[in-house]
């Protein structure tokens, strides 16, 4: 699509985007959101640049070597930090306090809930815009 | 008029019993693949929203706990698990429209009905 | 078309039983409802104790039902496993179309 | 050691996880870490049989939650049987894809395959192990998705045709299973499988027609998962095409674990109480004869070897329902002891088919005359697997629907030994002509066999299968111990 107003608007709008994203992935435990919404904005605001820019383009931005390494990195933490809690001699998942215990309502409360979300977050937007890419443009491998 | 009376209480529920039927009809009567994927969708999101609805309490707000007030909280369980079903139903879509587009590419049409008439002359 | 009738008559006869049962269902919204028991009430009173976040949802789809958030990861990872593994397989040269060689 | 059903759970997950990147440029690399993991969660659960043989069955809770807050795993006799069963065969499995599977996928794509198969194994033991309904439909969806892309990896159409069946139907059956439990906890207000058992008697009591249309929910959407008989139409297409440890492994296993699955949910949470109300138990009677007789006709009508294995596993099924819902001990151990037995002579079926369709080419039957002076080994063992499926004494085939006809007997339903014998004699006129005519018809003259040997991975799980098969006819002890304690917790309930 070779529109002016809408890549311009695009790309200004993509950093506030992004960065509301990040938001909602970090307050996921403060306020409604957590890594699901945030990783769909945060892969929304990739598929905006590549529907009104173009898809390779949005490709150079996240390509799919990184994606994989992503995608696998992301669950990986996720089961990992459900082993730290086996090797602590807890049940597997059993939230373990990470930081320092602050008082309610604070970014770092919830133990390990911060870091899971974020892992979440992670993988949410790197599925969505690997499907996206992959189909709406079958590439050659 | 029990019946009616009940399907008049229970309104969300009446209304995504006949979106989940609608779905199905899609599911069912369409030989288009891409309709029958939004069949899928209408359905499960139908049963969503009757998940959903479960847990609506009369007066219930968002289920955040604000620190000193004591307000009636509509029951987290269903929306917490439906967060979990959406996820489900995506990835439901993502890989059936996989393998539509492989089927488009092999026979060019995304129609069962053609794809099997074209199995047919081929044998 | 015999297809069709037939599936709406399916769907009709599913219907009627599905909207009878919905007219016999707990009330909707009713704080007397079988859902609203200790399950629930452990959820929304003890969070801040438990967990020590305030929403509520978080902390079922995180901490206390964090296995199910697993294999939900685990579903994406599935989904995505899959898509990829079907759009390379059948992306260039090399496709058989019959299954005999 | 309480821990050990959730290791193995995540050890599967770890190695599918970290499978892709591994096997980046080094093809080799996912297949060798997948024989590893596997055959080790099936000695971890062996420790874990072991364990649980000594302090008794219990519950572990994830997360440290107690239910209903969390959710719980159900190590019992049953699952552990499960597990086990679903980790050797696998194993089994993987090692004849080492010999088979470039054949079949192309390089390139086999971290994919391994990948996916290795959380097809992660799911399956979670499903086994659940004992929560929603976790229950979380894994049941990671086992759809894994299963309907080892069917699509294949770069044939054919597949991805079978692929796409095979999801709208299924997909069609998780709906069915998230509205059932919808409206089961629409009533009970519990997730757990114990607590809405608790519940159950209360709830039917109040809201009768909620519990009967999740009954029937339940039963129409792991039935099509399973392919329980009117259910079944993906089936043939979807294990006939996909490769062959892709088929072994569907046929021998995954449509197992959801008969389990919806076995476990229909006696423990459900209960004599409810299934007393409303003939379901005679209903599944009768489609699981009708599987039977039907599967076995639709088999004696195929000249595709693969087909005909997977009608015949739509008939296999019908065994599996037909025992539990005698609900008789001798007849629910009969169901769960072929669910076992089952799986090994249909994945000894299915490999032996694929070493004779990597090494000929040729899927007709009535092509594959003489073949046994080409590969007698193969054919040695698909022959011990074929008289096994008969029923002749002396192979594992004839203990399951020996302890069937029992059930049946206890039952005071004679009738379906009929059933049972009437199959044994449809089993023998589409299993035995193609052993016949590969013993004793003369080859082909115009066939050119490149290969003469299959590789030494490919006979080895054959060889090993064959002699499981008169291994479990002939020393069926152990096996059947572990089947009662299962059948026990079952019918106890």
């Amino acid at each position: 699509m070779n529109d002016f107003v809408l890549q311009t608007v695009t790309q200004i709008l993509m950093p506030f985007i992004q960065v509301y994203g990040i938001f909602v992935v970090l307050n996921g435990h403060l306020s409604p959101g957590g890594g699901f919404a945030g990783g769909t904005i945060l892969g929304a605001s990739i598929i905006l640049y590549a529907l009104t820019v173009d898809v390779k383009a949005a490709e150079g931005i996240y390509p799919d070597e990184r994606a994989e390494m992503v995608e696998s990195a992301s669950v990986l933490v996720f089961v990992l930090l459900g082993l730290i809690s086996l090797m602590m001699g807890r049940n597997f998942l059993t939230n373990i306090g990470i930081f320092p215990s602050p008082e309610t309502g604070t970014l770092l409360t919830g133990g390990f809930i911060m870091p899971v979300t974020l892992a979440i977050g992670a993988k949410v937007a790197s599925t969505v815009i690997t499907l996206f890419t992959h189909l709406f443009e079958e590439k050659k491998s | 008029m029990n019946i009616i009376q009940g399907l008049v209480d229970n309104y969300f529920y009446f209304a995504s019993i006949v979106i989940f039927l609608i779905g199905m009809h899609i599911m069912l009567t369409h030989s288009n693949m891409i309709k029958k994927i939004m069949g899928m969708n209408i359905m499960e999101t139908a049963i969503f929203l009757f998940v959903v609805s479960i847990g609506y309490v009369d007066g219930g707000s968002a289920p955040i706990v604000i620190e000193g007030q004591t307000i009636r909280f509509i029951n987290p369980l269903p929306s917490a698990l439906i967060l979990t079903g959406l996820v489900v139903g995506v990835s439901l879509t993502a890989f059936a429209l996989s393998l539509v587009i492989e089927l488009y590419k092999c026979y060019g049409t995304t129609d069962s009905d053609e794809i099997m008439a074209i199995r047919r002359r081929e044998q | 078309m015999i297809r069709r009738i037939v599936a709406t008559i399916m769907i009709l006869l599913l219907g009627t039983v599905l909207l009878y049962m919905t007219s016999e269902m707990p009330r909707f919204g009713d704080p007397a409802n079988p859902t609203n028991n200790e399950l629930s009430a452990r959820y929304m009173e003890d969070v801040i104790e438990d967990v020590n976040i305030p929403n509520i949802v978080t902390a079922i789809i995180t901490d206390y039902r964090a296995y199910d958030t697993l294999g939900e990861a685990t579903v994406l990872f599935a989904a995505i496993a899959s898509v990829l593994a079907v759009l390379a397989m059948h992306s260039d040269s090399g496709r058989g179309t019959k299954l005999d060689e | 050691m309480n821990h050990l059903p959730i290791v193995v759970i995540c050890t599967s997950l770890i190695g599918a996880f970290a499978s892709p990147v591994l096997g980046k440029g080094r093809p080799w690399l996912p297949g060798i870490l997948a024989r590893i993991i596997v055959p080790a969660n099936a000695v971890l659960l062996g420790i874990l049989l072991a364990h649980v043989g000594d302090v008794g069955v219990f519950h572990y809770f994830v997360g440290g939650w107690a239910p209903p807050w969390g959710i719980a795993l159900n190590v019992d006799y049953l699952s552990l049987y499960m597990a086990m069963a679903i980790h050797v065969i696998s194993t089994i499995i993987l090692v004849f894809a080492r010999g088979d599977l470039g054949h079949e996928v192309r390089l390139d794509g086999h971290r994919w395959y391994y990948t996916l198969f290795l959380l097809l194994v992660a799911a399956m033991t979670a499903l086994a192990f659940s004992n929560d309904f929603f976790n229950i439909f979380v894994f049941t969806e990671v086992a759809t998705i894994a299963a309907c892309a080892l069917i699509a990896i294949k770069a044939y159409r054919e597949c991805v045709e079978a692929s796409f069946k095979y999801l709208i139907l299924s997909t069609v059956g998780s709906g069915f299973i998230l509205l059932a439990l919808a409206l089961l906890y629409m009533v009970t207000g519990h997730f757990n499988l114990s607590l809405v058992a608790g519940e159950m008697a209360a709830a039917a009591e109040a809201y009768p027609m909620n519990i009967m249309v999740a009954l029937v929910l339940l039963i129409v959407g792991f039935g099509v998962k399973s392919a329980m008989f009117p259910l079944h139409v993906w089936l043939p297409d979807a294990h006939s095409s996909a490769p062959s440890p892709s088929s072994a492994i569907l046929s021998g296993l995954v449509v197992k674990i959801y008969a389990v699955v919806l076995i476990r949910v229909i006696l423990t949470v459900f209960g004599r109480g409810v299934l007393s109300t409303a003939p379901i138990a005679e209903m599944l009677l009768l489609l699981s004869s009708a599987a039977i007789i039907g599967g076995s006709l639709f088999a004696l009508a195929q000249r595709d070897i693969k087909r005909l294995l997977a009608y015949s596993t739509v008939a296999q099924i019908g065994y599996i329902y037909l025992g539990i819902s005698l609900l008789s001990e001798s007849g629910t151990m009969g169901g769960l002891v072929h669910i076992f037995n089952h799986a090994l002579m249909k994945t000894l079926l299915f490999l032996a088919a694929g070493a004779m369709i990597h090494q000929t080419g040729l899927r007709d039957i009535t092509k594959l005359s003489g073949i046994a002076k080409k590969m007698p080994i193969t054919m040695g063992v698909f022959s011990i697997g074929a008289l096994s499926m008969v029923g002749i004494p002396g192979f594992n085939g004839f203990i399951s629907k020996m302890y069937l006809a029992t059930g049946a007997f206890e039952a005071g339903k004679p009738a379906f030994i009929i059933v049972i014998l009437l199959s044994s004699l449809l089993n023998g006129l589409y299993y035995l002509p193609i052993v016949v005519r590969a013993f004793l018809g003369a080859p082909d003259e115009g066939e050119v066999f490149t290969r003469d040997r299959i590789p030494l991975s490919m006979t080895i799980p054959l060889v090993a299968l064959g002699l499981a098969c008169i291994y479990f006819g002939l020393i069926p002890g152990p096996l059947l111990e572990l089947v009662r304690r299962a059948a026990e917790h079952l019918i106890l309930l």
